[in-house]
């Protein structure tokens, strides 16, 4: 097993002519991903290397029985792109799209959520299940199958943890890029919650960076909710504090949003923080050592 | 993208927020000549980027000409906790009754837009916040549904204001959210709101935060896009598209991806090494951007050493390894550079690093590794 | 409220629905100055709020000045399907490539406004609909996130028009759903939507209803509400707040509430009356507005008897005895009255009618026996 | 028991310093439904003969523990109003209020139903469970506690139906106005669901009119999921035809919206309609004496 995407994923790329959105849809389908159909306005009846390609969403729900969305189109369209899966019926929405508007990541947010689909990202790498499907542009060939579930804020630097860790041996269940957007589709908890009933899973790896409280609310979730063990990092120790010109931001968060407050809360609640990339990877094998 | 008083009080009146009568100006000669056209007494006011104008003399009442002009004088040019003055705003002086305090911004903990509004406005309200938490009161807004009247009465009654004041400040609520919205601020905050003398409401101040991302759709913001207090590397990044925030350090230091270049900072600093700065080349960066990146580090004259740290997704190992390359032969420096790459076409783009062979270029393959390298080559 | 064609592209116009230039005029001389201010050829429209205008004759083309003040004359005071024809609206002639259909409207089923298209405008598009269904296409709008591009896609682009249409059409579409919603319309609809030879896009008709509970917030629609079409009691009764629609039969009827007022119509029917008019006077009602009412039904000769089927809830029954004691005392009818009165305050309304004694009045205890009495009554 | 108000009931009502607001507002509570507290902005601080008067909902629920709110303002602050109960956690409101524009009715509807409020109306007469509590308008004198389940879109109507059914010995779990407006905030089928597992409750009458396909959706909800023996009214048998300008209207319903149709529907699906309300008090008699 393994969570959100999997060998039964049809795959429909939004954006899949583009010059990104084909190179990565063709390497997600090299790996395995059945990779259905494909959206771009006007360009419908097309293929891309025998993905069909679709003017809707919808044609593509309705012609190829796509359940999973991939959006890989620019900013100015992705928010719209979003809704049109999720009208279409899509249960999962990946969006890789960085740059989208702060107010329509909003409103994507508030109207997805009261609905049934599920939104990742946007401002993501996707999901990587190794061994079953890859959903995105991680770097597929550093991973392996395993029972590591790994969530993280950050691309790169999840490949750099998941790196560590599969040079100790650690494969993984799924690798879940969340997106460092302000407002992401789905939180850390949202995934921790999949990883906890997943039983592939057997071990948590979060991984963090400054800004917000995304960490502190997964600490106290962590604490009530999670039988795993959990491994955490926390990217920005001596990330100059940000300038920032009006009061109203600092008065809301209640959170000083430094790394050092996030790890606080998350040791307080029993998790072990890692301090580099390469410690996290040695409490893994400390914990699957020596489990307390 | 933060704006100036002047230019966040240009959106206020554009969405039907009151403000007071008030002209930009350049110089002492349009400053008083704003004033004259205003009449007096006016404020001269201090236009940058920072808070604390007022107690560093940034903000100056003036009763006539002749004190317009001094106070023109005075303040253009002056350094305001490492801002330099270069901008004015003459506006009509309000009469004081009462000082409260309002914002929207984006609460991300409940992704929603928070709705504030205080009566104890014109004083540090971080402070308030904090000694005298139910001052500030706060609601949640569904973006789906917007700011609706009975935000406005709840934030008004609950904190206590009276009831003649209910309906201008619910008003001025309601469109101060319109420009929130409308403009794609992240924030818009009024500190002081005012209510004067003659129990009218204006926004006496005005704080306002643009979402970069959404500025192709407000060609009128653009222009309203400042490099002020910028250093001169950040400003460089800035023309080159990437992301670039000076240090204090010597150890120079890109990364593909924020979070793997905040990391990278970490274990800098751990390894016993102070970087010089935070610069992220961000996804699929091609050799020219690359280039860029290096050029911009390199100008920075504290840069001993240089840690490249790669972990190639969308980005291309080869492509970083050529642009380092290119950026090498032009600028033609010694400082050494320390490139670790992993991820797609990470054999390729070691491949070029080892067949350039230059004397100051240091593979390492793991992160780790190669910031104890910097450090040490930094000395 | 139903707007006239000339009214409905006004709004069209303030929202960037592209539409033909073209002027209302009230007169043959009005017309022929538009239409020189316009240019030949032109069109002479009759505006009336009923479909088929173009069969009954009172769309015309007119290539000159000449035929210009003919048609005028000849449209202007023509009978349109029952409608007098007061005002003509002076439009551009079109060249015609195209004739779509859009439209926006509420679904009360899905409890969402409903977009919809399709290719084959300029027809009737009830018998396209049912005929051939599949080239009507709607999709539902969340009016929480309004029209997206989306929407307007799928319409575009499943009802297969040109590549090069779908800009244009989709941004016709956004600009006539901010219409629909900004002015609160329950209606609005274009056939045809217009593609010219020219490849523009222009709605060419325009059918908007308003929704009467919404025009406090739109004074500027008030001045739109015409009387046309309506019979003098209708006038009458909307004049006094009062909701009245006129019937061909002799029973006149009184009823507090819609629901109860239609039961009472059917009950009438069911014993063989054949009723009057439908008469809800509302929750609430006073004395004074049941007198109107009483003065609105008897101003229609063909009444034989009234019928007052009140149940009390709102409404007090007092109050409507003695609404109907000063009218009788003032109009000095001799039609009878049957009165049923049950609910809030009913034994005072009882009392009431009784001590006043009068020849005509009939009270009646249940609505039933009403009916029948009613009925007999009216011969 | 009886649905939606009874004796746990605590109703805040919005406009009760207003001359219909206070009126009713102490009609209900003589008629011993617990009134805890009532909201007009500005207000805040008197009271109604003891009721206690708030500026914002929010406040009447802290103070007062309101459950349920009953919405008398005038149109234009209607919806408002009808929000701000919602967002201070009430759990059911219930809109008398008459002529809100219909898209706000829209927005309000669209907003409510994805959380967890209901919302009665607005346009209705209110909800009146016999003997337990009266919220709302209808004149309660007229009926007694008992079994039949009585739904309406129309305020006096369903007296009158209320009305032949206890001329005939017939009591009443619940009496629901829905409400006429084109959108009303819940329908027949919401209340039909209530009723069908309300223990008290052994007949259902629903009373309908002309306009719409609310009444067709019912016959088919309660051709699938009632077992409970339902009678029905239609209004407007005789109604002229609805002078409508456009054709979308008449497209998109795709039912005639007419008496006839809706009597058919209902009878399709073993509902007896009554073709007068005499007679849908004589169908209640017979199905009871003999059910069949």
């Amino acid at each position: 097993m393994a969570i959100l995407v999997d060998r039964d994923t049809k795959l429909c790329v939004s954006g899949v002519t583009g010059r990104e959105g084909s190179f990565h849809s063709l390497n997600n389908r090299d790996y395995g991903t059945q990779v259905v159909s494909g959206v771009t306005p006007g360009k419908g009846g097309q293929d891309v290397e025998g993905i069909p390609v679709f003017d809707t969403f919808h044609d593509a729900v309705t012609e190829t029985g796509a359940n999973t969305a991939m959006v890989f189109v620019p900013p100015r369209f992705a928010a719209d792109s979003i809704l049109e899966a999720e009208d279409a019926g899509i249960d999962l929405i990946i969006a890789i799209t960085e740059g989208i508007p702060a107010h329509d990541e909003l409103r994507v947010y508030n109207h997805i959520r009261r609905g049934s689909s599920r939104l990742i990202g946007p401002n993501c790498p996707g999901i990587l299940s190794p061994g079953k499907a890859n959903v995105g542009i991680i770097p597929a060939a550093f991973f392996s199958e395993g029972n590591v579930g790994l969530v993280s804020r950050s691309g790169t630097l999840t490949y750099q943890i998941g790196n560590e860790l599969a040079g100790r041996g650690f494969g993984n269940s799924s690798i879940v890029g969340i997106g460092g957007d302000p407002v992401p589709g789905s939180s850390f908890i949202d995934v921790i919650e999949l990883f906890e009933t997943d039983p592939e899973t057997e071990l948590i790896v979060l991984s963090g960076e400054i800004g917000g409280d995304a960490e502190e609310q997964a600490a106290e979730y962590i604490g009530e909710h999670v039988t795993k063990p959990v491994v955490a990092y926390i990217a920005g120790f001596t990330a100059p504090p940000g300038k920032t010109m009006g009061h109203a931001g600092a008065i809301v968060s209640g959170s000083k949003g430094t790394a050092a407050a996030k790890a606080e809360a998350l040791e307080a609640r029993g998790v072990r923080v890692g301090r580099t990339p390469t410690e996290v990877a040695e409490i893994a094998v400390a914990l699957v050592t020596d489990p307390t | 993208m933060d704006l100036l008083e002047y230019q966040g009080k240009q959106l206020f009146r554009k969405h039907g927020v009151p403000v007071p009568d008030g002209q930009p100006a350049k110089t002492v000669e349009e400053a008083v000549a704003a004033a004259d056209d205003l009449g007096y007494p006016c404020v001269i006011k201090a236009q940058v980027l920072i808070g604390g104008r007022g107690k560093a003399g940034g903000i100056k009442l003036a009763s006539d000409r002749r004190e317009a002009e001094q106070h023109a004088g005075a303040i253009l040019g002056m350094d305001i906790r490492g801002f330099k003055v270069h901008q004015l705003y003459v506006e009509v002086a309000s009469e004081i009754e009462e000082e409260y305090y309002a914002a929207f911004v984006f609460d991300r903990s409940a992704k929603k837009p928070m709705a504030m509004f205080s009566t104890r406005g014109g004083v540090d309200v971080e402070e308030v916040a904090e000694t005298d938490p139910e001052a500030m009161r706060m609601v949640h807004v569904d973006p789906l549904i917007g700011f609706q009247e009975f935000h406005a009465r709840r934030l008004t009654f609950e904190a206590g204001i009276a009831g003649d004041l209910i309906r201008p400040v619910g008003a001025l609520l309601a469109s101060l959210y319109e420009a929130f919205v409308t403009e794609d601020a992240l924030l818009v905050e009024v500190n002081p709101l005012l209510v004067t003398k003659s129990r009218d409401v204006v926004a006496l101040d005005a704080k306002v935060t643009i979402d970069a991302s959404a500025l192709y759709r407000h060609p009128d913001l653009q222009e309203f896009r400042s490099e002020e207090g910028m250093d001169p590397q950040e400003r460089m990044a800035r023309e080159r598209g990437l992301t670039y925030v000076a240090l204090d350090g010597n150890i120079g230091i890109l990364g593909n991806g924020a979070g793997l270049v905040m990391s990278t900072l970490d274990v800098v600093a751990q390894a016993g090494g102070e970087p010089a700065n935070f610069l992220d080349a961000g996804g699929g960066s091609k050799a020219e951007a690359i280039t860029q990146a290096v050029e911009v580090i390199l100008s920075n004259e504290n840069v001993a050493a240089v840690l490249f740290n790669i972990f190639g997704g969308i980005t291309r190992c080869d492509e970083v390894a050529r642009g380092l390359l290119e950026a090498l032969d032009e600028i033609d420096s010694t400082v050494p550079f320390v490139v670790r790459l992993d991820g797609t076409n990470d054999k390729e783009g070691r491949a070029l690093l080892a067949e350039a062979d230059l004397p100051n270029l240091h593979p390492e393959s793991t992160m780790l590794g190669a910031a104890k390298k910097v450090v040490e080559l930094a000395g």
